[in-house]
């Protein structure tokens, strides 16, 4: 189990290196330091253990990440280019399911780029979202991505 | 063509920014439009052929020029609030 | 055959990395150590000059326009020598100053060697863009100095201080960017040829009014002199004498450099005089105010204000058209450079140990000094016969040669300048003098001072009088081409 | 390739066309929060465009992917910094625009 | 007298810089000396084969040397201020754990790595394309600021031995270098690598450059920076 | 007229405003800003003047690289000086002090 | 294609320097912030229409950079400049 | 360098370092510290003893050092250098006694005898400088030196004496070295020699060389007290006594008129300054002096000032002496110069002791001391007729010279001038006799300090030194013949200056 994760992170910065060096050859002596100093610090700040996901989750996450941040966009851009933006805005409360932790973060972050919804504070049980158009039900958005993140995470929803 | 009129306007949203971060009364304003110079003579390095020197603009001048103002302009709110509370 | 000339690069650098190693103001005997090895070091750099004349280094093999090109000549070699001769006394006094007053000590020791370190670079540079850089360190360094005492005026003093050394340093900068422009190179060694051959362009005018005008700034001559006083007024007394005595001499030094060197082409009579003008009103002006002081080592620094001014008194006369005019004009400016830089670090550090003893600031309360610090009031009392350019100090061979050339030239404006400019450096000088010879002021209590406080300065002063022995030695060096 | 090179520009285009989006969003917005949203999404789906379209024109696979580490980066961002300035914006007792408020 | 004195400056500086424009417009164009061409002809012998990091580590690399000297110098200057101030008055503590904390939180935890390998990628790439230590370090230093902003690094307050030794590493290799370059392969000169060894004492200077360079820029806002993240817990 | 003259014209003209700001704005923080604004100046005149005719020419790139770690470490320094006054004085501007302050011609 | 590359390029800037009419606008100084966030985003683009454009891939790197510094702006702007109820919302700053 | 070249300098160091190890005694070794100034002042005088007979065997002393390449510092003992020399060390090594019992108990004496011997040193200097540039510096340090000995007692009063003292010296040395910067300028050196160097430049230089006299004059007339410039002297007055017998009768107003001696003889030459008409307004300058100091003199009460104006009037003679272009002329100014020391220097030893023993200050106060302490006021009454030219005594021979020299340079109006001076002289001595001697003494004396000890009047140290002096006052005039007089060596210098 920890070994994977540190294989797996291994690897992801040795496909990272690999990008930005461009595939050069000569570039893995000075790559070698740099992977494995930036496997240290990945350690110091975030321990072993803390979460482990599915390769599955996360491609049905970005599938559904990136139709909808392009629905996301087109809406709002939409609105700035009416001359009337007939939205009506506020602040929400959501209870959140999630556990603490990645799974929170990961949810804030990602409703940041959907469509009409901007979280404005994260609290130990709710979460603060500002909606573009308090009309339309936010929750049930909020909710599939949390499934889906919990999906990814390998974690359980909190019934709350 | 499109290559000059890049420059023409490069050079002046940089005199603008740079006009504009000095004669401002707000600081706050002031800090902003510096740093969106900073950000500005990166691009305009790169124009010039000196991507070594965008490079080390773009890191020190939005990793840390732009913190440090910000900071001190923090630090000058608190000590204004402590001062007139 | 041993080169004295990187290592006098490489140790400064590295004493300032080991004591800032060794903590929160420690390593102060490495650092006397340490200026012991350089100063032997510079004696046989000049003795080297003496023997084989000037001589071109080449940093890193490359030679001039592609690298960085050192020069070490006559001058070079007094001023390295006159760092050393300073700065050890200095550093000495310094470790018993901080030891009886803590205040500014903390990170003293590498910001002093990393300044070290910054003159003797800047003094051996022969490439404006180094030269650049040289001037930024030695600045930082000297911004960081004074700022140290962390006083409210102190650090207001370091920051305006900071500005005017960027502004300056920025001035110079641009000067470096048009010749860099014009001619492709930042080599004196390149560009001086170039200048002198091609006919003269307004960019090279251009540069050289820039180069001179920050330096000028740096230099805190006349118009600009307004940063001085409370930058080196306010320092630790340590601090106050090596900024006085050498960092405003760094600048000078380039300035008689580029002037000499690579500007000659460009620089003209009425510039000339401009400079004597502003020197001439640096001296009058200067004094005047340092007259007017009631801190003592405000008094000190406005009397730099005003030794400034003699130097610039060197740009005119050297236009004489008599060979010798010119000649001793040139001699009288070093020797007073020399002069003043031992005798303003001996006053500073005389003025410290009052301040410290008195524990206050004011002249007014030195009454009493003469019987408390005989020692310390002598000290000032030989740094100011060095001032003031009485015999037998080097202040006086200064003066003489000075003097001289104007009376050869015919320039006899600046004869009156620097006569009327004695009397009234003397005018300060026993302002503090008969202050200490009155008794003391009601209700004041001198603290007592470490002996180890008053011996450096001493040792300064009385080399500074004796320098007007040795000045033959001095000229000779310079001479060394 | 003069296919790939027309997706190219319709995708660059259209990503061009986002970014004014924004801008227009960032000027025209009422208050702090709904900018946010301009800034957060559109700006960043211009990008994501822009660098579509630039995938067309890409001499290598690694440069394709490091095009594309960059867009992640800037989403990474830009959604982060988002939240941080709501959240203090909240804070600090901003009020959000209400549509209602503006029709009296 | 106060407006006149303001009005003056412009006017000169005005003029200042109308002559600066006219100088540079009216500047011949080849210059005498073609530095351009001789760094490409040079640059064989460099170790190096990008250009600018030829100049920079090589045939300048004496600047590169002082320059590294004036960082070293602001950050005496910035602790003996900043020390001085938070031994006043020391910065308020951490509260990691608040919910709000946690995005920036991974923000720096994905962030800081990929920094990491960024700024090993700028040092490597130094060698025949635009980076180099500077750059590497810069981003090193702005990894230290985001975890310092995150709340996971304190604010540095008075560095300790081995901080020190962190911040003089760069300047301390580059020296001895120079030193042991200056003993062995060519006595009495400094600075100058042979050139078979100085793609690889280049390299090693440069490693030296990125660590303390992005300690000495991180230190600079560490140390600046006096408060740590202390209201949440007002509220 | 090539694009590098454009931008070394560009930057005279915020030489020219670094340096008038720096002389005439009151505000510290404001003159640190017009430092680093005329800092840049000088670094795109050195740039651009030496690559006028259009190849890149890594001498200046290199100086201006020097110039731009000397920039931010004065910046730091400047700022954390600023800091301190302001925690010793509460203001973030000279305090108004004529020359020569003190008793003017009375110790006679 | 270079060329079109560049066109937008100099869209991108115009737009840019448009967004640039929030810092004057405000009113709080989050929103004068935001322009200078939009830069990061922007300028990514410029920078990287411009690596494709004369073939100077190196540009990438410095779009990376832009890229992964973006952030900090931001943050440094919420967790330290913009703290606490300021003097008086909209116009604090230089008082 | 052999042992000749390094006479002068032994000389020099034998004041000056006692002076500075002195200098950082503390204030409790008295016993070293007397110790040390007496060796020095009798090693001196060993020295001088030997140099004198050297000289008088035709052995020259030179020591030579390039201060700038073309600068030197010269000292040289030739006949006129030693007479100055011997003056200065035998009167020093008197006041240092004098001072030593002057000085008993007072605070700061490692700091007085520290700068009084290093004021000797710069008398020591002034005489022996062999050049123009080796006199000045030597001038300066006499300043130097001395001021801390005017504002020695650290009073109000003394300080602004001091100030004065400075303005008027140091502003009187920049215009010299005006002048002889100037002067190295025309001339390259400006060594002293016999006849002296600017003749060699020739009468086209005339209107600059008068010029530069002038310069030179003015700056030494500030030290020597010519008229308008002699505001100083009377202030400085306020030092303690041996200091103002030493400023009066041997540094610093001595080494004015020996400037100008040097620079009359041997820098401009006599005959050509003759030729220049620099003598004639020098002469009625002087003259003025000599009048206005007797007047001014007439109407002190306090007793030192009297004596100062005398000095101011006094020391013109010399410089009077100077001016009358013939050998008596030279025999009567430069004889002077010692005899107004040594009987300058009584009147101030005995002024001090009237001072210090009796508390007397005011010559209104001094009714029948002369009964109380017989002996100072014995050696003053002597010294008085000194200075009034009473036969037997060393002010005869100078007075004597003098008209002669007026005589034989046919300036009848300088003989009349001298008689009418001496009638003055008599006029504000006669009347300070009249009441030592012959009005009876009060019951109780002002503050009576050192009780009288055992058969002595007054302090034993106190004592000797002006008996001593007025006893060679005599001596001088009646031996003058004789091989040791002063006026034998001042012949032998005289004769030296007129050779073709």
């Amino acid at each position: 189990m920890i070994l994977r994760t540190v294989f797996l992170r291994i690897v992801l910065f040795i496909a990272v290196w690999w990008i930005l060096t461009q595939g050069r050859a000569d570039s893995w002596g000075v790559g070698l330091i740099s992977i494995v100093s930036a496997l240290i610090v990945s350690l110091v700040l975030l321990p072993l253990g803390l979460f482990r996901f599915s390769f599955a989750g996360i491609f049905f996450f970005l599938l559904y990440f990136l139709s909808r941040s392009l629905k996301s966009g087109i809406q709002v851009a939409l609105m700035a280019a009416r001359l009337d933006p007939g939205f009506h805005p506020n602040i929400q409360k959501i209870p959140l399911r999630l556990p603490e932790g990645l799974g929170r973060v990961i949810l804030v972050n990602t409703l940041n780029l959907m469509p009409g919804t901007l979280s404005v504070d994260l609290t130990a049980s709710s979460l603060y979202l500002h909606v573009l158009d308090e009309r339309q039900s936010i929750e049930t958005q909020v909710r599939d991505i949390e499934k889906l993140i919990a999906h990814m995470l390998c974690v359980e929803l909190e019934e709350s | 063509m499109s290559s000059l009129i890049l420059d023409l306007l490069l050079v002046i949203a940089l005199l603008w920014s740079a006009l504009r971060s000095l004669m401002t009364r707000d600081l706050f304003r002031a800090v902003v439009l510096f740093i969106v110079f900073g950000l500005l003579m990166a691009l305009v390095w790169a124009r010039l052929h000196a991507p070594d020197i965008a490079l080390a603009e773009a890191a020190i001048g939005a990793g840390l020029t732009g913190a440090l103002l910000l900071d001190t302009v923090g630090y000058l709110r608190k000590k204004q609030r402590e001062s007139f509370p | 055959m041993f080169d004295p000339v990187p290592w006098l690069i490489l140790l400064p650098l590295a004493w300032g990395c080991l004591t800032f190693l060794a903590g929160i103001g420690r390593g102060g005997r490495l650092v006397v150590a340490g200026l012991i090895i350089q100063l032997v070091l510079t004696i046989i750099l000049a003795r080297q000059i003496v023997m084989e004349g000037a001589r071109h280094y080449a940093v890193g093999g490359w030679g001039a326009p592609l690298g960085v090109d050192l020069y070490v000549d006559g001058l070079t070699g007094i001023m390295l020598l006159l760092t050393h001769v300073v700065a050890l006394p200095l550093v000495v006094y310094a470790r018993a100053y901080f030891s009886s007053q803590a205040e500014g000590a903390s990170y003293f020791w590498p910001l002093t060697c990393f300044l070290l370190a910054a003159m003797n670079v800047l003094f051996m540079s022969a490439d404006i863009f180094n030269i650049y850089v040289t001037l930024e360190l030695l600045g930082l360094a000297a911004v960081g100095l004074v700022a140290a005492a962390g006083s409210a005026g102190s650090v207001t003093a370091a920051i305006r201080y900071l500005l005017v050394t960027l502004l300056g340093s920025g001035a110079y900068l641009m000067g470096v960017a048009l010749l860099y422009g014009t001619y492709g190179s930042v080599s004196l060694a390149v560009l001086e040829p170039l200048l002198a051959t091609t006919e003269i362009s307004a960019a090279a005018c251009l540069a050289a009014m820039l180069m001179l005008a920050g330096l000028l700034l740096k230099t805190a001559l006349f118009p600009f002199h307004f940063w001085l006083p409370p930058a080196h007024g306010g320092a630790p007394a340590p601090v106050s004498a090596l900024l006085s005595a050498l960092v405003i001499k760094a600048s000078f030094y380039l300035i008689l450099r580029l002037w000499f060197d690579l500007f000659a082409p460009l620089v003209t009579t009425q510039a000339a005089q401009l400079l004597g003008g502003l020197g001439a009103a640096a001296i009058l002006w200067g004094s005047i105010l340092a007259f007017n002081q009631t801190r003592l080592k405000m008094l000190v620094a406005y009397s730099t204000v005003a030794q400034i001014g003699y130097l610039f008194l060197l740009f005119p006369l050297m236009t004489s058209a008599i060979p010798g005019a010119a000649e001793s004009a040139m001699q009288g400016g070093v020797m007073q450079l020399v002069a003043h830089a031992l005798a303003k670090a001996a006053m500073f550090a005389a003025a410290g140990v009052m301040v410290l003893s008195a524990g206050k600031d004011d002249i007014a309360l030195l009454g009493g000094m003469s019987s408390h610090l005989p020692l310390t009031l002598f000290t000032f009392a030989l740094a100011g016969i060095t001032l003031m350019g009485l015999p037998p100090s080097g202040g006086f061979i200064a003066k003489w040669l000075l003097i001289d050339s104007a009376v050869s030239g015919g320039q006899w404006g600046w004869v009156v300048v620097m006569i009327l400019g004695g009397l009234l450096s003397a005018a300060y000088v026993f302002k503090v003098l008969r202050q200490a010879f009155l008794p003391p002021v009601a209700g004041i209590k001198f603290k007592p001072v470490i002996r180890m406080l008053e011996w450096p300065a001493f040792l300064l002063a009385l080399i500074s009088l004796l320098l007007g022995f040795r000045s033959v030695e001095v000229l000779n060096l310079l001479g060394a081409a | 390739m003069a296919i790939l090179e027309l997706l190219s520009s319709i995708f660059l285009v259209m990503g061009a066309a986002f970014f004014m989006a924004g801008t227009i969003g960032l000027l025209r917005f009422p208050d702090v929060y709904t900018r946010l949203h301009a800034l957060a999404k559109v700006d960043n789906l211009g990008l994501g465009l822009i660098i579509l379209g630039l995938l067309f024109q890409v001499p290598g696979l690694t440069v394709a992917l490091k095009i594309i580490l960059i867009w992640l980066l800037a989403l990474a961002a830009s959604s982060a910094v988002s939240f941080l300035i709501a959240r203090r914006a909240l804070n600090r007792g901003v009020a959000p625009w209400k549509a209602k408020e503006q029709k009296i | 007298m106060r407006n006149l004195l303001n009005v003056l400056v412009i006017v000169l500086s005005a003029a200042l810089g109308l002559v600066l424009i006219g100088v540079i417009l009216e500047s011949p164009s080849p210059a005498r000396v073609r530095l351009s061409e001789e760094v490409l002809m040079q640059i064989g012998a460099s170790g190096v084969t990008h250009p600018v990091t030829a100049v920079l580590l090589n045939f300048r690399g004496y600047d590169t040397l002082l320059e590294v000297m004036v960082l070293l110098l602001a950050l005496l200057g910035v602790l003996a201020q900043m020390g001085k101030q938070k031994r006043e008055n020391p910065p308020a503590g951490f509260y990691l754990t608040e919910p709000r904390m946690q995005v920036l939180l991974w923000l720096a935890r994905v962030l800081v790595p990929l920094m990491v390998l960024v700024a090993g990628y700028l040092l490597w790439a130094g060698g025949h394309q635009p980076g180099g230590a500077f750059q590497a370090g810069a981003v090193l230093a702005a990894a230290g600021v985001l975890l310092n902003l995150s709340g996971l690094l304190p604010s540095w307050m008075e560095p300790a031995w081995n901080l020190r030794a962190g911040l003089v590493s760069g300047l301390l290799v580059f020296l001895l270098i120079a030193a042991a370059v200056m003993t062995t392969a060519s006595p009495g000169l400094l600075l100058q690598y042979p050139p078979a060894s100085a793609g690889m004492l280049i390299l090693l200077v440069e490693t030296g450059l990125t660590l303390s360079l992005g300690l000495i820029l991180a230190g600079l806002f560490l140390f600046l920076s006096g408060d740590a993240i202390d209201e949440e817990a007002d509220k | 007229m090539s694009g590098a003259l454009i931008y070394a014209c560009a930057g005279a003209v915020l030489f020219v405003f670094g340096v008038t700001g720096l002389i005439l704005l009151p505000h510290l923080l404001r003159k640190i800003l017009a430092f680093n604004i005329m800092g840049s100046g000088v670094f795109l005149v050195l740039v651009g003047l030496g690559q006028r005719d259009g190849t890149p020419d890594p001498v200046p790139q290199a100086m201006v690289l020097t110039g731009i770690v000397v920039a931010v470490a004065a910046t730091a320094l400047a700022l954390a000086l600023v800091r301190r006054l302001l925690s010793l004085t509460g203001k973030i501007q000279f305090p108004e002090e004529p020359e020569g302050s003190g008793r003017c011609w009375k110790n006679k | 294609m270079n060329d079109f590359n560049l066109l937008l390029a100099v869209f991108l800037l115009v737009n840019l320097i448009i967004a640039l009419l929030r810092v004057a606008r405000g009113p709080t100084d989050a929103d004068r912030l935001l322009a200078a966030l939009l830069f990061g985003t922007t300028g990514v683009a410029i920078l990287l229409l411009l690596a494709f454009t004369a073939d100077t891939l190196v540009l990438m790197d410095v779009a990376l950079v832009f890229a992964l510094l973006a952030a900090i702006t931001g943050a440094v702007f919420a967790q330290r400049a913009w703290r606490m109820e300021g003097v008086g919302e909209g116009k604090d700053g230089n008082s | 360098m052999n042992f000749n070249g390094i006479l002068p300098l032994l000389v020099l160091a034998s004041s000056l370092v006692p002076g500075m190890i002195i200098f950082f005694l503390p204030e409790s070794r008295i016993r070293l510290r007397t110790t040390l100034n007496l060796t020095g002042a009798i090693l001196k005088l060993l020295l001088i003893g030997y140099m004198l007979w050297g000289v008088q065997h035709d052995q020259s002393y030179v020591f030579r050092y390039n201060v700038l390449p073309d600068l030197e510092l010269v000292f040289k003992a030739d006949a006129l250098a030693l007479l100055f020399v011997t003056l200065s060390a035998a009167l020093w090594f008197l006041t240092t006694l004098y001072a030593i019992g002057y000085l008993e108990g007072s605070p700061h004496r490692s700091r007085f005898f520290g700068f009084f011997s290093f004021c000797v040193t710069a008398t020591v200097g002034v005489a022996m400088a062999g050049n123009l540039f080796t006199f000045f510096v030597f001038y300066e340090l006499l300043t130097l030196s001395t001021y801390p000995l005017v504002v020695h007692r650290g009073t109000e009063a003394a300080i602004r004496a001091g100030n004065i003292y400075l303005v008027y010296t140091l502003a009187g040395g920049a215009v010299f070295l005006t002048g002889i910067v100037w002067l190295y300028g025309l001339l390259g050196q400006v060594e002293f020699t016999h006849g002296g160097v600017a003749a060699t430049l020739g009468l086209e230089y005339t209107a600059q060389l008068q010029v530069i006299f002038l310069l030179l004059i003015a700056g030494l007339g500030v030290k020597a007290a010519l008229v308008p410039l002699h505001g100083w002297l009377p202030q400085a007055m306020i030092a303690p006594a041996p200091v103002s017998a030493l400023l009066h009768a041997v540094a610093v107003v001595k080494a004015g008129a020996f400037g100008i001696i040097r620079i009359v003889y041997e820098v401009y030459g006599i005959e050509f300054a003759q030729t220049l008409n620099l003598l004639m307004p020098l002469a009625i300058v002087a003259s003025i002096t000599i009048i206005w100091g007797s007047l001014r003199a007439l109407w002190q009460d306090d007793l030192k000032r009297r004596l100062a104006y005398s000095t101011i009037s006094q020391v013109s003679y010399i410089i009077l002496g100077v001016t009358l272009f013939g050998p008596a002329g030279t025999i009567g100014g430069v004889v002077h110069l010692v005899h107004q020391g040594i009987m300058k220097i009584t009147l101030f030893f005995c002024a001090g002791n009237y001072a210090e023993t009796l508390g007397i200050h005011k010559i209104s106060e001094m009714n029948g001391a002369g009964r109380r302490m017989p002996w100072t006021s014995i050696a003053f009454s002597v010294a008085a007729f000194g200075m009034m030219g009473a036969p037997l005594t060393a002010g005869y021979i100078s007075k004597l010279y003098l008209i002669q020299g007026a005589e034989m340079a046919e300036m009848v109006w300088v003989s009349w001038m001298l008689t009418a001076s001496g009638l003055l002289n008599a006029a504000y001595f006669l009347p300070i006799l009249y009441r030592l001697w012959f009005i009876n003494q009060p019951q109780t004396w002002l503050q009576e300090r050192i009780r009288a000890q055992g058969r002595w009047e007054t302090h034993g140290l106190l004592l000797i030194p002006p008996v001593v002096t007025a006893a060679v006052t005599l001596g001088a005039g009646i031996f003058a013949d004789t091989g040791w007089s002063p006026l034998f060596w001042v012949k032998l210098v005289a004769e030296m200056e007129y050779l073709p």
